[in-house]
């Protein structure tokens, strides 16, 4: 393995964790951004910690969630709480930044996770997404909120069907704020091919940052608008052995970072026992 | 104008029953109902229960569920959901679910939108029993534009907009809890939800857990009794009541037999086969237990127990 | 000790314990109720739950509270709770009967806890009192309010100087429902020198029993407006030696139903300890 | 609008500083406060060092704290009691506020009317960032009559009377607890009052326990985590720091001290000889505790451990 063995999905993971700074507290959801949370711990943000809308405040992550509300998600918590606290101490501003996923996205960073419209509406939609969950709520209180998503156009679209979370809104200064909203709302968007940030004046997205080997005709060609460059374009590092050797041993049946088919590497019940057990993160507790 | 006696059970020393006779007599056709937990300590042997039995027409409000719901709306026990969260990050809906809002199969269900935070005040209105509760959240966001039972008011202190949204007074509660006394003082180990207030709101709660111990197992640390007992009605010993979710201390989450569910699920015929093999073909959730093996119980048990053990 | 030996404030629990039944809930508050919470449990209703507006539910009562803050009101708690759960819980409609004190209370059952005007007004009162505490949220949500006060021509009066507490207001049908209340509002009356109860029709205060060698007259006399008397007046049964003696283990330096004076009775702190423990209610726990 | 970092303290792993340290930096003269506890787990000594320090112009927002407010009013540090309770049930209000309230000695306070449940939802409102809450308490009483910050509404969604009560945001909550880490993971047995939304509320939050432990310890039981270290400022090692009230599982109520303390205070002289004796008279809490005895404290801690022990 090398640093420049890696996919996509990998990448943007670590690309995530380094939007994250030492003592946030982060407010996660399940997937990729979990374990970019636990990569971060892992690398330059030992004291980050991770709260889950389950209501678990602060655990230690010894093995990887299958889901929020997984009973790993409490492995050692400084605060086992409830979903209602949570949600009230995010809405106090106690959490510095949260990770949410979208079908959709606009140039002001408004997210779409309810339902694709095609040629219909919100009652005969042609995809019904799942929904906010807590992503609303994440995107109107949290400190800042950073996208994970991949770059395709029907993605980065002019307009959201729905408005699930509120980014800049109609990015005209003070919007979020004449709406009642109490977060500073998006401020990056990482993708499979590029990291994009918010103009502090427009709130428009810009590209910040392009990964190694993309093209900018390709982003540009992914977005559904004519997207601004910015003009100290970067190009991201490639990862690290590190980083990938960490990746891939908090995930270590590469069940998350891999998705659904890799349960048919398994043989079964014993040896997913046996892989979790082998390359759980000990630290004294 | 609601009377005080009508959120009292009766109190009682012992509300033991069986979780055949609990699901008949709370979770009637047509009725309201929602759920403990947040994926870990889901109610599984309950939903189950509920489908033997062919309940339907049933609305649960509740905060994201998807799980339990994929089954529940796959078996046609469903007629609305009012929520937050169904499906699975990435992966986008559930299998069943998928199937009853793009096609309406086995039948079509009612969906209203709400975010999690919004459905956690529902219910702690409820627990309060005062009719809204407000929230910073939706704002600015096309779930007030469509859902018109949230409203936005300037208010009466700051002069700010704020959402109120109502209180959810559910017929039904079934919470699974690691432990509970046959009275129904029930006390949570791990992340707790929202039941404390979905209890108090509820009509009726039916408690369903790991042990069922003595009070005086209970009165020894009384802080973790997150649930009264004049909250309860009926108090179910349902162990590996939650698998293949997880239950804080007592086992860890199955990976490979959702995995399994999933794949099996993508087809109607699947699922069916499913429900025939897993829900049909096991009389009560002891031969649910069976079937999938104790020994792969235990492993999940054992597993757990490396990360994280009930001090108490 | 016979029968016949007992205090006034003695007489006034034992009647007080008599208006709990078994399997009820009850919110307690300090002081003599608390005692006669105790004395039920011991009697006729074992299985009564005791609730402090603390937090605490279901108590064992091994030993005296000297307030509803003490730790002694959570000893073998069946549930630690919060002020805020137990007030919701309390309009909810879980707790059956609550117990209040009252400086002044009217024929309609309103009680004045915060303030005696005497010649002044609320903002320069007489006498100041200690205020609402919990009284007002007993009053307004609980099932019934049994209330305890001495029978004085000064505290019941035709108008409470500052309605702290409501009864049934102004005694016309459906007040408590139209002001918002959701209790039942006051069941009883007890005093020192005969128990009240009100008329299910006008909400009157009625005298319906009288204490073993008090006049009616005298009970008339320390009532500020005509009094209406039971058609079926009772006379109270002397306490029984086991009431007593229960009632005196249960406070065993007599320091609640002594009063503070009882205090100068005592020779320090380690007899304190020892009469504490040689009296505690031993359950197996 | 609220700055989302005007609720963040700094985050770090040891908050850990002197008694006299946190109360100079956080009762600031003129600022408004609370307190944790519910008479049990009364901040005693945190009452005591804001004596020593000469604080001056108080608001305390809350609600049944008489023991701690008679303290304050006699040693002339309270401007304003927002509050519900203020007395000893019978007995009547306890002797320095009755010689505030009543001839203005040694300075008059301003006394607003609240019920316990209106000061608990006002700190729930605070707690949750929203301005107002719900209650069905104080309806139809004199205390609407005179409190014009209470506003009766007919609710949207039923249409009955119901009344509003503002959020309180003090500038500080000192809660003592039993055990916290440095960092101020803070654990508490036993009934917990309003503590969890105090510390949510305020501004800035100042932890007294009993023992500092490590987060390990913490980690062991986070169920019992009632304020997790985001919400805290400082942590502050005091032991007998309720002293004499109790403290669930370390000490009983110590009802002679306090018996003493009502005798003494009942004249101003007393009173004032009363603080020179254990206030002023004692340059921190520990020479506090060698006045008033480290056997009685251990007996008192013997006595509670008849009754309540903690079980982690």
């Amino acid at each position: 393995m090398d640093g420049r063995n890696y996919t996509p999905a990998e990448m943007m993971a670590i690309m995530t964790c380094k939007e994250f700074k030492d003592w946030e507290n982060v407010f996660v959801g399940i997937g990729i951004p979990l374990v970019a949370g636990i990569l971060a711990k892992r690398f330059h943000a030992p004291h980050l910690s991770l709260v889950y809308e389950s209501g678990s405040i602060g655990p230690e992550k010894m093995r990887v969630d299958f889901n929020v509300g997984d009973s790993s998600a409490a492995d050692y918590a400084l605060s086992l709480s409830s979903e209602w606290h949570v949600f009230g101490d995010l809405q106090c501003g106690f959490y510095d930044v949260g990770v949410l996923g979208a079908a959709q996205i606009d140039r002001y960073g408004n997210l779409n996770t309810t339902a694709i419209f095609g040629e219909g509406d919100y009652y005969k939609p042609k995809v019904r997404l799942p929904g906010s969950g807590g992503g609303n709520d994440i995107g109107s209180s949290v400190g800042r909120v950073v996208v994970m998503m991949k770059l395709e156009r029907h993605r980065f679209v002019e307009k959201v069907d729905y408005l699930t979370t509120p980014g800049f809104l109609d990015g005209t200064p003070g919007a979020r704020e004449r709406a009642g909203l109490l977060g500073d709302g998006p401020s990056a968007v990482v993708t499979d091919k590029a990291l994009f940030y918010f103009d502090s004046e427009t709130r428009e997205m810009y590209l910040d940052t392009i990964y190694p080997g993309v093209k900018i005709d390709d982003v540009k060609a992914s977005v559904g608008w004519d997207l601004k460059i910015s003009k100290d374009l970067k190009t991201a590092p490639f990862p690290t052995e590190a980083e990938l050797n960490a990746l891939r041993t908090a995930d270590p049946a590469n069940l998350i970072m891999g998705g659904a088919r890799e349960r048919d590497n398994l043989s079964g019940i014993d040896e997913y026992v046996k892989i979790t057990l082998e390359n759980a993160y000990r630290k004294e507790i | 104008m609601m009377s005080v006696s009508s959120k009292v059970g009766s109190n009682n020393a012992n509300k033991v029953m069986s979780l055949k006779d609990a699901v008949s007599k709370y979770a009637v056709d047509g009725s309201t109902i929602c759920f403990g937990g947040f994926i870990g300590r889901d109610c599984v042997a309950v939903v189950h229960e509920i489908i033997r039995q062919g309940i339907k027409g049933l609305t649960v409000i509740d905060d994201s569920k998807t799980d339990i719901m994929d089954l529940l709306v796959g078996a046609g026990c469903i007629k609305r959901w009012e929520g937050a969260y169904l499906g699975y990050g990435a992966i986008g809906l559930a299998p069943n679910i998928r199937r009853a809002v793009e096609k309406g199969v086995p039948q079509p269900i009612e969906v209203e939108d709400w975010s999690n935070a919004a459905i956690s005040m529902r219910y702690l209105a409820g627990a309060l029993n005062i009719p809204f509760m407000a929230t910073r959240s939706m704002l600015g966001s096309d779930i007030l534009k469509y859902n018109k039972r949230i409203k936005v008011i300037n208010d009466p202190y700051e002069g700010k907009p704020l959402a109120l949204v109502p209180a959810v007074r559910p017929d039904v509660a079934f919470i699974h809890v690691q432990r509970a006394d046959a009275m129904g003082n029930a006390q949570v180990w791990g992340f707790t939800g929202n039941d404390e207030n979905k209890v108090r709101a509820a009509k009726h709660t039916v408690i369903t857990c790991e042990e069922i111990v003595s009070p005086e197992e209970i009165r020894r640390n009384g802080n973790l009794t997150i649930i009264p007992f004049y909250c309860v009605d009926a108090v179910v010993q349902v162990p590996y009541g939650c698998h293949p979710q997880s239950c804080y201390g007592y086992y860890a989450y199955d990976v490979l037999f959702c995995g399994e569910y999933h794949k099996t699920s993508s087809t109607r015929e699947g699922f069916l086969k499913w429900l025939d093999t897993y829900v049909f073909g096991c009389e009560d959730h002891n031969a649910y237990c069976n079937k999938v093996g104790w020994s792969r119980l235990q492993k999940l048990t054992y597993l757990e127990r490396q990360f994280n053990r009930i001090h108490a």
